[in-house]
């Protein structure tokens, strides 16, 4: 019989070993202090920090949110102190209420940006990894990424591993025909591991006014809505690549982190719904223990990819 | 910030679209009028968020318009069901530079955060007058809880058939004031804005994805910066605003 | 003022006039006459029969559905009798209780199918548009279909105006990097109006027993967790085509009709919310006058595409 | 097919994990014994079918067991909510067949559709002997109703800790039977048809997308060509059974 007591929740990432496999999503999270207010952020795997970019930005202009059924649509389009800041003001205030590693999400929007970005987050030593977000809908027209071909994402996973020492995440988008190619891409180009997934491009319109609720018209669908999409990308890339992956799209339960590990991830993100229930990472990892235990899973690593078998 | 779960004491219909509800429970994480609640409804995947029209110690109440499907929900809640809330979010208003008569302007559902700013000014023993503005007299709430406060109250109503007529912020001219708080639809603050002798603070609303600082869904540009309607507002200051 | 009883429903695709803009689903709706014996089938705009093949298809071994947050997970694979038999035995039952025209909704494994299924549906007089399905994510391993290259939309498209005289709707994936593109070889290449989204590609595992709950590990995720995801590919391709659209994706309610018709829909098809509500679509034709009063709509087809202007 | 509107007269624990609920409302549009119903539950996109345990002029009753998360919230539903189903779904069974001495098999929750075929089978006076299988003492409910219907009832379970020791099939070597009927595992049905020595009909699960016919969701393959399990079935007939 498998106790929740004795369980172990303990992952590992490329070497970087978490107390569990429990991580707020960029975005969701700001730098994380001002979760600290309402729980100890101690006692998450780590987290995300907010998509940042060499030079500082004020996203897209709002309304940036638009609701949807299950889910949550955001054009915010990156807003962000820039990386310096990031380092000199957000950092420093996380260090006073946390003591372990965080993972660095970086954007861009060429190469050069990217390589700049890493090269300077990766002497922090607060960070755990770098998370090489490819893959923001709201940041380019037509809603279109950079991450959407193998070319792209390879380069960028290149270039940004020449500069950097600390594992390299690429995160990918679903917004394109064949998610696996793209993570083949970035394997082989290096990548240390991967995240997905991002958020769908979604719309919504305001009946009243007939015009699209977001004033960016378009922007990123999460939450429960795009789980089954979610775990079916970690499903296909973890068949075809041998590097860990980091699964996240609609994550809202300690049941659903073990789904998603099932699929093949051996980490999971929590995103949207850290929004609509400041706890919710909080309350994810109380209740993984006993839903292991209901499932008479005894060491959370055996059941990454589980689904894969037979 | 903190999540309370309230039980609905009554959610009353004041005028139509219009209803009160009186919520039990701890009030405590609310520190300023002009702070408001994030409701969690069930069915629907954001929260909403509605100022507070008053709190006592073990209560919170909120004034609320049904303008979509969430509200309308709402509106159908009964006594004893318990609603799950964000409470305390928001700066809210800063009654320190108030001056001894500050005017406290509302437009429609911009109303109800002004109760409780008034109630709060009264304990500080200064002189507020408030103005309210409606469209027209079916949809006019609140005046008599204002009277109550014994404070002059001005009403004006777009089509005269109450009160007097005009906007709200047109009852400004004939106003002594020391400062201006005001809250209600976009035009209004901007028209109250340009409007305004003195210096005041200005209440916003914005979409928003948490309600209390986390996804950089409601931020807005000031003179100072960006900052977050729903935690380093929903008030700004006179000085900051970038129309 | 706007009053129920005096707004037009009418919509018209390629000269065709239907009554009212809400049609069920392919997959969703049978052959009609089922739904036949619960409400007169005659009140719809029209509806799209059973996904259709040259043969006959038994589809995917079962279990075939899965539960999604407010959808609905399907692996059917387009079991269908063939051409032949759906012309010589489901047709002549339909016709019994329907007298209006029907969408022949056609899907294939090869541009021969398409062709041969198209060609004999072509004669028949109850086919108001012929539906070709090229997006089906269910019948091609790895998840991927026809209709994911410009190429083979293309070339389907061309092949099948070529040998039948009804209008010609392709019905396309919403899996892919850049559906615009697509839509718009469909466009050049002869077709008459576009149908969109199919589903969108999603999974769940059982916990369980660790396996997918699907035989077919994945399938087609569709429902109101779709909804943004349709109307901002209907979004998009309305701008970049002339053609008509029929918008699809978890339409659920007259409200939703309205907002995908604000995208840029012509007609709108409701799916999946026919499974759980047999009485849905009748619903919706039934709460449509009043939504439209509600938001001030005179006629319906004023507001194909409004969410464009300004 | 229907859509009803059920209020939950009773929502009661038999034992550990099942639990029997009786619905006041339309059931004319039952007509055998293995039809089943299909629920719609709060917060859950597809309905759960359960059968049919029993049914009078106006209520129909079923008896699930918890075994996910739409169960576990049909199973905190209080008398009198509201339950919105499709009701008179699938064949159910057909008893013109049963010979003078059927026997009645059902295994965990599948014996609940067995009772109210008991009680058809009854009327129509013949004299149908049951099966009922557990896995142990603890989780053994309706034993007594079959025995109040004065009919003999055989209780199996896999340890041996209530009746006797075995499967339910088992016990088929041990009557004298015109007829089989039953209802159960997979595995169950599998050796009861491979035990039974008669003509018979099994009752199918399969998971639904609709219940009623139109999504081709639960189709199964028969020697007699393509049934969907909602709608030509649950009920299969033996002789055209595909294993
Ligand atoms: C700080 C703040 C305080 C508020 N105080 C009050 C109040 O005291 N009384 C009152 O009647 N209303 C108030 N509002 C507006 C109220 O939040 C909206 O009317 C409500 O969210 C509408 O929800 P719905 O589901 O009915 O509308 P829908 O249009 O169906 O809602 C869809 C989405 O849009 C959001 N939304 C729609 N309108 C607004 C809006 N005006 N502001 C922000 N989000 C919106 C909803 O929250 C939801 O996420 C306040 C808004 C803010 C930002
Ligand atoms: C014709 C028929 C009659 C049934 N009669 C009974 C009965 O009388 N008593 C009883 O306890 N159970 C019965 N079942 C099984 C019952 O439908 C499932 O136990 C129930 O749907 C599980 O729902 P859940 O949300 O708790 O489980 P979850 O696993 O959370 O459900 C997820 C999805 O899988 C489906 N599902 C899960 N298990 C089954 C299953 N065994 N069969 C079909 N769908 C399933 C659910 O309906 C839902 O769509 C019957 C099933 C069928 C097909
Ligand atoms: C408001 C918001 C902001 C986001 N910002 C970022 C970001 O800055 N960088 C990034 O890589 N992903 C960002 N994301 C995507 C999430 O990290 C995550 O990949 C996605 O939301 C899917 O997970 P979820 O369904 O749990 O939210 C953001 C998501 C939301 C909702
Ligand atoms: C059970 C099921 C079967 C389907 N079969 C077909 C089909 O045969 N042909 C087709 O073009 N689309 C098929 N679809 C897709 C729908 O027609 C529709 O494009 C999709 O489900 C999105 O709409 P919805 O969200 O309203 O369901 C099927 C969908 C479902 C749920
Ligand atoms: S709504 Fe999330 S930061 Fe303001
Ligand atoms: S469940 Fe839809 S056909 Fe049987």
């Amino acid at each position: 019989m498998v106790k929740c007591e004795n369980v172990s929740t303990k992952v590992s990432l490329s070497g970087w070993e978490l107390d569990n496999p429990v991580i707020p999503a960029s975005g969701t999270f700001g730098f994380g202090y001002e979760f600290a207010e309402i729980y100890d952020i101690n006692k998450l795997g780590s987290f995300s920090f907010k998509g940042t970019t060499v030079s500082e930005r004020f996203g897209n202009e709002t309304p940036r949110i638009a609701e949807a059924p299950m889910g949550i649509i955001n054009s915010v389009g990156l807003q962000n102190p820039g990386i310096d800041k990031v380092i000199s003001e957000e950092l420093p205030k996380l260090k006073k209420v946390y003591h372990k590693k965080v993972i660095a999400n970086i954007s861009g929007f060429s190469v050069d940006d990217y390589v700049a970005a890493c090269s300077k987050i990766d002497n922090e030593d607060i960070v755990g990894l770098i998370e090489v977000n490819i893959s923001c809908p709201n940041v380019h027209s037509g809603g279109m990424s950079f991450g959407t071909t193998c070319e792209n994402a390879a380069k960028i996973t290149e270039e940004v591993k020449k500069v950097v020492s600390k594992p390299v995440f690429i995160k990918l988008t679903p917004n394109v025909t064949d998610i696996v190619s793209i993570a083949k891409a970035c394997e082989n180009a290096g990548a240390d591991g991967l995240s997905l997934i991002n958020t769908l491009v979604g719309m919504r319109i305001n009946l009243k006014t007939g015009k699209p609720v977001l004033k960016n018209k378009t922007g990123g669908l999460s939450g429960p809505a795009i789980f089954p999409v979610a775990l079916a990308d970690v499903y296909k890339v973890y068949d075809a690549v041998k590097i860990p992956i980091i699964g996240m799209g609609g994550v809202s339960s300690a049941e659903d982190v073990i789904e998603m590990m099932m699929a093949g991830a051996t980490a999971v993100e929590v995103g949207a719904y850290n929004l609509v229930n400041p706890y919710a990472s909080s309350e994810i990892v109380d209740n993984l223990p006993s839903a292991m235990e209901k499932y008479h899973i005894k060491n959370i690593k055996d059941i990454i990819g589980v689904a894969h078998n037979g | 910030m903190k999540k309370v779960i309230y039980e609905i004491e009554s959610n009353e219909k004041l005028v139509d679209n219009v209803y009160k509800i009186i919520l039990k429970g701890d009030s405590s994480d609310f520190k300023n009028p002009g702070q408001f609640l994030d409701i969690k409804i069930k069915g629907f995947y954001l929260r909403r968020p509605i100022s507070i029209y008053d709190i006592s110690e073990n209560s919170v109440s909120i004034i609320y318009k049904v303008v979509g499907k969430g509200t309308e929900k709402l509106s159908e809640m009964k006594k004893g069901e318990t609603l799950d809330c964000l409470s305390g979010l928001g700066n809210g208003f800063n009654t320190n530079k108030s001056g001894e008569t500050p005017v406290l302007l509302g437009g429609g559902v911009g109303i109800p955060p002004m109760y409780y700013l008034c109630k709060t000014l009264l304990n500080e023993n200064k002189r507020p007058s408030v103005v309210l503005g409606f469209n027209s007299a079916s949809e006019v709430f609140c005046l008599d809880a204002f009277k109550n406060l014994c404070v002059n109250t001005y009403l004006m109503t777009v089509d005269g058939s109450a009160g007097e007529k005009g906007f709200a912020a047109d009852a400004l001219k004939k106003i002594n004031y020391s400062y201006l708080y005001c809250c209600g639809p976009e035009q209004m603050l901007k028209s109250c804005y340009d409007n305004s002798s003195t210096d005041g603070q200005f209440s916003f609303e914005e979409r928003m994805g948490c309600g209390f600082g986390a996804c950089m869904g409601c931020s807005c540009k000031t003179k100072y910066g960006y900052k977050r309607i729903c935690r380093d507002g929903p008030v700004l200051e006179k000085g900051e605003i970038i129309w």
